[in-house]
Formats: C-alpha cells, sequence, structure tokens
C-alpha cells in the first residue's frame, strides 16, 4: 500500500534518514484535564510544532487502552502519542499510575514483538506544559519522520480489503446497483 | 454471482413504533430487481448496514403490496443500532427472500385468529394485511395483540385501523401496570385474554408470534379452546449468519428454521428437540 | 497412587465433594476424569503425563461442570497457582473447592502416551524449568513423594526468549506475524485458559469491534497482542494455550516474556499465595518510568 | 472410458509437480513444516518420536517441487481451508453519504492441481458439496472446486485416531478426488477416476510415459491392492459401527444423559471443528477499513463458542458447553444424515489428536454404537462414557 506524500519535504530529526516526501501520521491519545488543556494552550500561545498529530481526548489515561494504540496503526498511523497527567497529579487520583503499570508492560511488549519504542511515545504533561507538549509532539514526529512509514503494520492487511480512499479503483467491475442477485 | 452479495435498497420511510423499536420501508434501488421481487408472506431477509454487519428479520409488509418491503425490529445488537440511526434516503443492504411461508392459500373460507406478543407483530402484520387485502377469500378474523405497555405497542396506527374495521374483531391488551389514563384496551398478559377471546376454533387457523414465553403459555390455550396442532401456525427466530441453510448455526436439531422454517405448525413445534 | 486414590474415595464417601476431577488412563494416554462414585476413585492416576491444568474446569464459565456439585481438584504446583489466581479475583471462593495437591517432579510435555516416560532435557514440558513449586502450598491434602527439580530442558523458554531478543526489531517483527498469520482464530487458546474469566471476551464485543474477526495478519496481531495483555501479572505458566493451539503458535513466549516483565519492573512472581496482588491493577508511587517523556 | 494405471518413479512425480509450477499452475501439496519454534511443540514431538526432527506435515502452495512431502503423514489442518478459507471476502462496499458501491468478489478461479492429498480429506469436500448446493449454490465453493483436480495418495499411516472406514470413507477411497496415487514398489501406480482426472492425464502424457514399462503391471497392481487392504483393515480395526442405528439413536435421544457424560471434559476450544475438514459452519462480519469503506467477509466460526448461536437479546439455545458438544456429535451422524444421506465425518481423526482435554470420537461412537444396537432404546442408570474403552 503506497504511503503519504506531500509536495514539500520537510527537515528531520538532525542526522536522520529522511524518507523522502513522507509525511508521518500520528494519533495522539490525552487525557482530558492535563495534557488535552496544555495542548490547547500551545495552541493558544501560538507555538510552532508539527501538524502531523491527530488528536483524541479521553477523561483520563486509565481509559487508554492498548488497543486504541493498536486499533490505530491498523487504520494507518506510523506512531502514537499517549499522554496524560504527571504522577500525583490525576483527577480521578490514580488513573494514571495504573496506565503508567499496564502502559510499561505494553511498551516492553510491543519492541518484544518488534515494534520500534520510538512509534508509540508516552508523556506526562500537564495544563500549564504547552511547550513541552510542543516538544513532545516534535520529537515524536521527527522520531516517527526519521522511521518512514509503518508500511510493516500496513503489511498485515488481507489482500482482499477495500483500498484506501484516493487509491486506483480496483480492477473488476462494480457491481451495478440492486443487480446484485436475483431473487432465489 | 455470490449468493451472499446484498442488493442495495433505499430506505423511503420510517416510523418509529416504540422508544426502542423502529419500522423501515425499503426500495430496492434496481428498477429491475424491484419489478422482479416477490415474496410469500413469513419469508425473511438479511438487512445490513454496511460497516456494521447483516441482521435477520421477517418481511413485515404484505406480498399483495408491490414495490417496497418493511421490517420492524427492536434496536438491542450492533446491526439493529445500527439500522436505528438511518435516515430516510440512506442505502442499506438487503438479502431475500428466504425461508418458508404461512399457507395462506390454503385457508380460503377459513377464520383466521391472529395472536401476537410485543414485536411479534411484525411477521403477524405481514399475514394480517395479506389476508385483509384479500378480505372476502377468509371468514371471521380476529386479533389479540399485547405488550408490556401502551408505550409498547408496535404499529399503533394499524391498530386503530384494524379496531375501526368492521370486518376484523380486535382485542389490544397491555400488561397489568402497562396501562394509562386513556387506554380503553383489555389489560392482561395475552394468554389469558386469548381464552377470554375465545375464537371459534371450527373450521379455523390461528397464528401465533411472540416471545417464547407467550408461545409456550398460549399454545396449550389455543388447544383447549379446540385448535388443532396443525392449525397452529408460528414463526420461530433463531441466530443466523447466512439465510441460506450454510452457516450451521440456527437449526433446532434436525430443522434449520433459514431452510425449514421460520414458519412452522403446533404439531412440527412438538417434534423438535427442546432447544429454542 | 493409592493415597490420592484413598483421600478421593474418603471424599466423594462422605461428600466432601461429588465430584474429585483428576486425571485416568485411558485409551489413549491420561486424560481429565471425572470421578461422581467412590469406585471411581480407582480410575485416578498421577504421574508425567498428567499434564492438564484441571483448574479450567473451576473457571466460571464452566457451567456444566459447575452443575456437578462441589469439586474436588486435583492439583499441580502450576495449577494451585491457577486457583490461587481465581481466588485473588473472586471467582472462587476457598471453600467453593477441595484442593488435592500432588508433589510433583515435572512433566512430560504430552499426554498421549501409552505409558509415562522418564524425564529428559527433550522431552520435558520447558515451562516446568520455570516453575519453583515442586510441592504446592494452597492445599487440602499433600500426597506424593518429595519430587527432585525437573531436567533443565534443552533449550529453555528464557533461553529462546533471550534468543529472540538477540535479533534486531525487524527479524522479530516477521517472526512474529509469520507465528500470528498461523491462528485461525478458533479460541482455543483462550478457551483452555484457566484464567480467562471474562463472561464476555473483548474479541466477541461488537460495539465497537475492537478485534476484527478475521483470522487475517491484522486481525490475528491485535487479538495475539490482547489476549497476551490480558494475562500480563495473570499468567501462572500452565502452557494450556499452547499446548492446545491447533497451528503451534509459540504463546509460551508471550506469556513467558510478560512474566519476566513484571518481575523486572515490579518483582513479581507468580505463586500459589492467593493474598499477593497481582502487578496489574495494583501501584507503587516510585514505579520505574523511565519510557515516559 | 478408462485409462490403466499408469506406473510413475518418485523422481517423476515430482518432475510432473514440476512441470505444473513451470506451467504456471498453483500446486497445493503436503509440506514439512519445522515445528522448532514452539517450545511445547518441540517438547511434545520429542515425547512422540523421540530423536525425530519436529516437524509438522501441512498442506501448503508448493513453492518448489523438491518440498512435496510424500511421507504420507496427515497434515495438521485439513484441505477445506483451501476451498472455504479461514476468511474470505464476499463483497467490498464503499459508503459516502447515502450511496452505496458494493463490488462482487470473483467466483471464478484459475486451475489449481492438489497433489498427495489425503482420501480423507478429499472425500470431506465431496460430503460438504452437499450442504454447499442445498438449494442455494455457493458459488465460491463450487468455483474452487470446479477449478481444482484433486490426486489423492493412498493412506497406509492408520494410528489409533483413524476410523475413515466406519464412516463411508477408507484410506485409498477417491471420493472428491479425480486420481488416486498407490504407493508400490520403486514409485507409484497413477489412476485416473473422473474426466478432470482423465484430462489431467491426457494433459501430461508425455511426462508420464517416461517410466513406462518400468514396472510390470500386474505385480505391482498386486502389490498396491495387498498394501490397500492392510489399511484398510488397521482402521477398521480401531471402530466399527452401525451407522444407520448411531444416527436413529442420537435423533431419539436429544436428551440422554449418555450424550452431556460424554461432553463433561469438552474445553469447548473449538480446535476440532478449526481441524476438522468436514466443518464448515462459518460467521459473516463486516470489517470497516477505513470511513466508509470495508470489506464483508466470512470465516470460519465453531459451534462450541457460545456466542455461535446467542441471540441479540441474550438469550441462547445451546447455553452450556454440554449443548455445544451434542450439536457437534448431533449435526455430523444424525443431522447431516437425515439431510444429505451420509455423515458429516470422514474418520480422519484430527479432533480427537487435537484434543488436549482427551475427547475420544473413536470411543465416543463407539460408546453410542453400543447403546444404538442395544434392542432397549433407553440408557438405564448412570452412563458409563468408558463402556467402550
Amino acid at each position: 500500500m503506497s504511503s503519504r506524500r506531500s509536495d514539500t519535504i520537510e527537515q528531520g530529526a538532525a542526522g536522520a534518514p529522511l524518507c523522502a516526501g513522507f509525511e508521518p501520521r500520528l494519533t495522539a491519545f490525552v487525557c482530558n484535564w492535563c495534557t488535552y488543556t496544555g495542548a490547547d494552550l500551545a495552541g493558544t500561545s501560538r507555538l510552532h510544532m508539527a501538524s502531523n498529530v491527530r488528536i483524541i481526548r479521553l477523561p483520563c489515561t486509565g481509559r487508554i487502552d492498548p488497543l486504541f494504540v493498536i486499533k490505530a496503526f491498523e487504520r494507518g498511523a506510523d506512531g502514537v502519542i499517549v499522554s496524560g497527567c504527571h504522577p500525583a497529579d490525576c483527577h480521578y487520583t490514580s488513573g494514571n499510575y495504573h496506565a503508567r503499570r499496564r502502559f510499561a508492560v505494553f511498551h516492553d511488549l510491543m519492541e518484544f514483538v518488534g515494534v520500534d519504542p520510538r512509534r508509540i511515545t508516552f508523556s506526562w504533561v500537564s495544563a500549564s506544559e504547552g511547550a513541552k507538549w510542543r516538544d513532545v509532539v516534535n520529537e515524536a514526529v521527527a522520531n516517527v519522520r526519521a522511521l518512514g512509514p509503518f508500511d510493516a503494520y500496513r503489511a498485515l492487511a488481507p489482500e482482499d480489503e477495500a483500498p484506501e480512499d484516493g487509491a486506483p479503483e480496483p480492477a473488476g467491475e462494480a457491481v451495478p446497483t440492486g443487480a446484485a442477485r436475483s431473487a432465489s | 454471482m455470490s449468493i451472499y452479495l446484498p442488493q442495495l435498497a433505499t430506505v423511503t420511510d420510517l416510523v418509529d413504533e416504540t422508544p426502542d423499536t423502529r419500522t423501515l420501508r425499503l426500495e430496492l434501488q434496481d428498477a429491475a430487481a424491484r419489478a422482479r421481487f416477490a415474496f410469500k408472506a413469513g419469508q425473511f431477509g438479511e438487512y445490513s448496514v454496511f460497516g456494521a454487519g447483516e441482521s435477520t428479520f421477517c418481511i413485515a409488509s404484505p406480498p399483495t403490496r408491490q414495490g417496497f418491503i418493511e421490517c420492524s425490529f427492536k434496536a438491542v445488537g450492533k446491526v439493529t443500532t445500527a439500522l436505528r440511526e438511518v435516515n430516510i434516503g440512506d442505502t442499506v443492504g438487503f438479502r431475500g427472500p428466504y425461508g418458508n411461508w404461512f399457507p395462506v392459500d390454503d385457508w380460503k373460507g377459513n377464520d383466521i385468529v391472529f395472536v401476537a406478543g410485543g414485536i411479534g407483530l411484525a411477521p403477524v402484520r405481514c399475514v394480517i394485511w395479506n389476508v385483509l387485502d384479500r378480505r372476502d377469500e377468509f371468514g371471521d378474523v380476529t386479533i389479540v395483540y399485547g405488550a408490556r405497555s401502551v408505550e409498547d405497542l408496535v404499529y399503533k396506527r394499524e391498530l386503530q385501523e384494524w379496531s375501526s374495521r368492521p370486518d376484523v374483531r380486535m382485542v389490544a391488551t397491555v400488561d397489568p401496570g402497562g396501562q394509562t389514563a386513556e387506554w380503553t384496551g383489555e389489560v392482561g398478559y395475552v394468554t389469558p385474554v386469548v381464552e377470554k377471546t375465545a375464537p371459534a376454533a371450527a373450521n379455523a387457523v390461528a397464528v401465533l408470534c411472540g416471545p417464547p414465553i407467550v408461545v409456550k403459555l398460549t399454545l396449550p390455550v389455543l388447544a383447549k379452546l379446540g385448535f388443532a396442532d396443525e392449525a397452529i401456525f408460528t414463526t420461530l427466530e433463531n441466530r443466523m449468519k447466512c439465510g441460506l441453510g450454510k452457516c450451521g448455526r440456527c437449526n433446532i436439531g434436525p430443522v434449520y428454521v433459514c431452510k425449514d422454517g421460520p414458519v412452522f405448525t403446533a404439531a412440527q413445534l412438538k417434534q423438535l428437540p427442546p432447544e429454542f | 497412587m493409592s493415597e490420592l486414590r484413598d483421600i478421593a474415595r474418603a471424599i466423594l464417601a462422605d461428600g466432601r465433594a461429588r465430584v474429585v476431577i483428576g486425571w485416568e488412563d485411558a485409551r489413549r494416554g491420561a486424560r481429565p476424569v471425572f470421578a461422581t462414585d467412590p469406585d471411581d476413585a480407582d480410575k485416578l492416576i498421577f504421574d508425567a503425563r498428567c499434564v492438564h491444568n484441571l483448574v479450567t474446569y473451576l473457571n466460571p464459565r464452566r457451567d456444566n461442570v459447575a452443575e456437578l456439585g462441589k469439586i474436588a481438584l486435583v492439583v499441580k504446583g502450576c495449577d494451585a497457582k491457577a486457583v490461587a489466581g481465581l481466588l485473588r479475583e473472586a471467582q472462587l471462593g476457598r471453600d467453593d473447592v477441595v484442593l488435592i495437591g500432588v508433589r510433583c517432579g515435572g512433566v512430560l510435555e504430552a499426554s498421549d502416551l501409552g505409558q509415562p516416560l522418564a524425564l529428559t532435557p527433550e522431552n520435558v514440558a520447558p515451562r516446568c524449568h520455570e516453575c519453583d513449586v515442586r510441592e504446592p502450598n494452597l492445599v487440602d491434602y499433600l500426597v506424593g513423594d518429595p519430587q527432585p527439580d525437573p531436567p533443565r530442558p534443552a533449550m529453555t523458554i528464557d533461553e529462546r526468549i533471550a534468543a529472540l531478543e538477540s535479533r534486531p526489531l525487524e527479524e522479530r517483527w516477521a517472526f512474529w506475524t509469520e507465528q500470528f498469520s498461523k491462528c485461525v482464530r478458533c479460541y482455543a487458546c483462550r478457551q483452555v485458559c484457566p484464567l480467562c474469566i471474562c463472561e464476555r471476551c473483548v474479541a466477541e464485543k461488537t460495539r465497537p469491534q475492537w478485534i476484527e474477526p478475521s483470522s487475517h495478519a491484522r486481525g490475528n496481531m491485535s487479538w495475539n497482542i490482547t489476549r497476551a495483555l490480558h494475562l500480563a501479572g495473570r499468567c501462572v505458566g500452565c502452557g494450556e494455550c499452547e499446548r492446545f493451539c491447533p497451528v503451534g503458535i509459540p504463546l509460551s513466549l508471550m506469556n513467558r516474556k510478560l512474566q519476566q516483565i513484571v518481575a523486572e519492573r515490579y518483582g513479581y512472581v507468580v505463586s500459589d499465595d492467593p493474598e499477593k496482588p497481582a502487578p496489574i491493577g495494583d501501584y507503587r508511587l516510585d514505579d520505574r518510568q523511565e519510557f515516559i517523556k | 472410458m478408462s485409462i490403466p494405471p499408469i506406473f510413475l518413479t518418485e523422481s517423476t512425480l515430482r518432475a510432473l509437480a514440476a512441470d505444473l509450477l513451470g506451467a504456471g499452475t498453483q500446486v497445493i501439496a503436503p509440506v514439512a513444516v519445522e515445528v522448532r519454534t514452539s517450545p511445547s511443540a518441540s517438547a511434545s514431538a520429542a515425547c512422540r518420536h523421540p530423536g525425530a526432527a519436529p516437524v509438522e506435515i501441512e498442506y501448503r502452495v508448493l513453492g518448489d517441487a523438491a518440498g512435496l512431502d510424500l511421507g504420507r503423514r496427515l497434515p495438521v489442518l485439513s484441505l477445506k481451508q483451501f476451498f472455504l478459507p479461514a476468511h474470505e471476502a464476499l463483497c467490498r462496499w464503499r459508503q459516502r453519504g447515502t450511496t452505496v458501491q458494493v463490488e462482487a468478489v470473483p467466483t471464478e478461479f484459475a486451475p489449481q492441481v492438489v497433489l498427495a492429498a489425503k482420501p480423507c480429506d478429499s472425500a470431506a469436500l465431496a460430503v460438504v458439496d452437499k450442504v454447499m448446493n442445498w438449494d442455494y449454490a455457493d458459488e465460491l465453493w463450487n468455483g474452487r472446486r470446479a477449478a481444482t483436480t484433486i490426486i489423492n495418495l493412498a493412506c497406509p499411516v492408520i494410528d489409533e485416531s483413524c476410523f475413515c472406514t466406519a464412516v463411508g470413507a477408507s484410506p485409498d477411497c477417491t471420493k472428491g478426488a479425480d486420481a488416486l496415487l498407490t504407493p508400490v514398489a520403486g514409485g507409484y501406480l497413477l489412476e485416473a477416476t473422473t474426466e478432470k482426472g482423465w484430462a489431467f492425464l491426457a494433459a501430461h502424457a508425455e511426462r508420464l510415459k517416461s517410466d513406462a514399462g518400468k514396472g510390470g503391471e500386474e505385480p505391482l497392481g498386486h502389490q498396491a491392492a495387498d498394501e490397500r487392504a492392510a489399511a484398510r483393515a488397521r482402521a477398521a480395526a480401531n471402530l466399527e459401527i452401525d451407522a444407520a442405528s448411531v444416527r436413529a439413536w442420537i435423533d431419539s435421544h436429544f436428551e440422554d444423559p449418555l450424550l452431556a457424560a460424554l461432553a463433561v471434559r469438552c474445553n469447548g476450544c473449538g480446535a476440532c471443528t478449526s481441524v476438522c475438514p468436514t466443518c464448515h459452519c462459518f460467521d459473516i462480519v463486516d470489517e470497516e477499513e477505513g470511513v466508509g469503506r470495508g470489506t464483508r467477509r466470512r470465516c470460519w466460526d465453531t459451534c462450541q463458542a457460545p456466542t455461535f448461536t446467542l441471540h441479540a437479546s441474550g438469550h441462547n439455545p445451546r447455553d452450556d458447553q454440554n449443548s455445544r458438544y451434542r450439536q457437534r456429535i448431533n449435526h455430523k451422524f444424525a443431522i447431516y444424515p437425515l439431510k444429505f444421506g451420509e455423515v458429516l465425518c470422514t474418520g480422519c481423526g484430527r479432533c480427537t489428536r487435537v484434543c488436549h482435554a482427551g475427547q475420544d470420537l473413536v470411543e465416543i461412537l463407539a460408546a453410542i454404537d453400543v447403546v444404538a444396537r442395544r434392542p432397549s432404546t433407553t440408557t438405564p442408570g448412570a452412563p458409563d462414557t468408558e463402556a467402550a474403552s
């Protein structure tokens, strides 16, 4: 499957090999109370940062299931960010502590399975840390840019699946509506 | 062409019958297929929302009204919840008609008693309209319909219409506690109301559909009223995927609901192993 | 053996349990047996072919077994850890089951043998090397002679993991995608797991459909990672998932890796002590977080 | 039309496979696959075959003729995976607003050849043909069946789980196949049994001529017949049942405690249905691959899973494992024979071998056969599941 390409070639991480024209796509799962507000602050403060991240807001890092990360990769993400409140700051007291253990295990297991850990960024970003969010995003995007598109995950797609939008139409005639089959 | 390929159909009308039950009217998009489409009362189809999957319901509109089909369903699972979200003009998938049917043509000259509970009126409604659209061919028509509450009654406008027809004896009931101040129908469970209504069994057939408990309790009452097992018809449902006798899950012992049913007589039900 | 049979007979005779679940010798080797009559007690055996973790029959999903009445279960050390897991997660009360522990010096990998074989590095179940419970503690009765440690397998699971980890990421990914591509999604791994207790598995949840049901490589990756993760800190290493897998996916490598992770990060080693809290669902304020920015 | 059996050496057989591959024909055949990656599989192999390399045999799309395994052990998964794949697309959709485009999948397939198929596997295809054509023709199944020429290899490897002869198949049957290879000294005898088989022989006449005269036909034929008879006898020694009585008994003893007693150790893992050559039940699922696009697939399903029959309302007609195990036995040995005239089983024994809980279909059928042949139709007292062992 083809990766997305843009017309402009952007600067990658220092010294990292660039995949020409590759614009990484990252999904960020963030908690509502800290990181989302921090990301909002980064925006309202007009901080410059990579625009490759799509944010999905959840109540708490404790609500972020590793399956979300897997689903993001399934749907074409090249990288994922999981971020929430610093230890001791959880709106629900201990959600981030539980998440920390769960994601530590997930992090180690994914590395064992062969996923480059730089594709999954974990961070604590508070509501006041707009600048930290910018740095986390820029670094995550630079890392993924250096790693290139996550074609290894996309290669898991079954051969018989419907092509992505914008991809050439599949060979074979499209079925005219309704003429699908005659009633028995 | 694969037998699993759905036809496309446009939602041309919808009625929210109760807070969780909806009726959709569908028209096949292909004109030739629409013209060719024919079915018999009691048959079912596989309806799909693309992305959610397929679900099985009987066709709730009568074969005497052509150019469209209707289905009624309760939003309980993945597909029905998705179907609950569609709007007029949307496209859904349809496969069918499948299964056997009520032998309505064999009932010419007979009295017909319809007994339904809850959403079980959907398949019965198909037969009711089929009979009413050919009213001259049949004797007395009695309908006993019950739901948990007034709110849960489906096809409310049609219940009104049937009540007002001189050639139909309509008895509607709601479970005790389910009535409202305005309710003028019966209050009580379907089964005792059937017994009280006491339709004549001579030269009559009964069509019965509802939750398993209603069917189970009403069968002996109909027997007591003099209905032979061969004169009581019901329609069963089971989880299905293909509707074509292939996927292997809807069987009750040696009987495949999708192919050998869904319409069975009480006599046939008694032959089935107790697994439904 | 007579000790085991005597206890089982007595338990059935005086009604302390209605069924004793142990092992018997059958046409195709050792297998589970459900002894309901005191006379059935003579069917019971225990030898190196008794590999099955019978705790799967205590799983709350097994309603047809529960219908038999109160259960007495014959448990090896690894099996007792699974009982502890069910107790820890409140799936079972301690009084709901009678536990007859057997001292175990390791088992063979295969049960379908006419005679037990002497354990060798080649035929010993590799998981027995990682198990340190020769004598289960969580028992009501304990039978058998003290046992030596089993022979070290030709290649331990830890050594296999180390070998895999010495390879670059791309090779590991290739290895696992090939292994998972064999999966036909029969879910045998889940059905036989004594600790897969969910009444409705996440793989069966459809709103939304988190895990694609088809057995293509993408759905299989999602399922196999999720299955393993849901057992992190809970898996007792009994190996039933891998043994039942009809296509031979090395699930024990995943499960053992997770045991290593929780041991290394949280000092947790699975045991048959139900009072010891499991590592996931628990936390310390100073848990290591070197992977978090 | 009939062509006498043709003698060919193993090297000619491999050359034939190479010819097919060279012509671009897909060849499916048993292949030896290493199992070293799985710790328990290697230890398990060491228990059963001390000293032997831990390999499993699997049907695979053949890469080169050297990979063809003629060791004749039973592949782990049956041949059904090439006719009813574990998952396959039924259609693809693309939705934009209120319009939907549905794209059909092809139901015609390029010709392919199965070499050295197990007779119990080809026979299973012929059995499943019936349900796949019950009033509605499953074109995906039929398309693959039509495109495939199957050449069986007579099977002398009978272990304690085999019982093909008890259920209408045999180690050398050609049911569902087009030709049969029978091992003889120095090579194989190849005989075609269908038009497709004869066409195959004709198409490869040049190659098959190469060993002409190398084997004297009469003694070879006898040799083959002896080996085939011996294999049949070994399978028959494992199990003989009166299929009609078994069918009648199951059909009339739905709630007999024997069926429940036979099910108790079953874990409901469904591995048996995955490896079974005749289990054909499937699920149909929509898999979204992005917003507004996706694929409707069918994938293998198992009657042993509670969700198989679970209604959306929460009601489940088969709500415990005993009822699900009974369904499997009932479907195979009563329902299918009643509907289609033959049992849904070819005696390959895979379900027994794959069951690590010790469910043994040979023993179970023998137990049912015993009660089914009894003059009385009721099972007195508590059943003894070990009655037949």
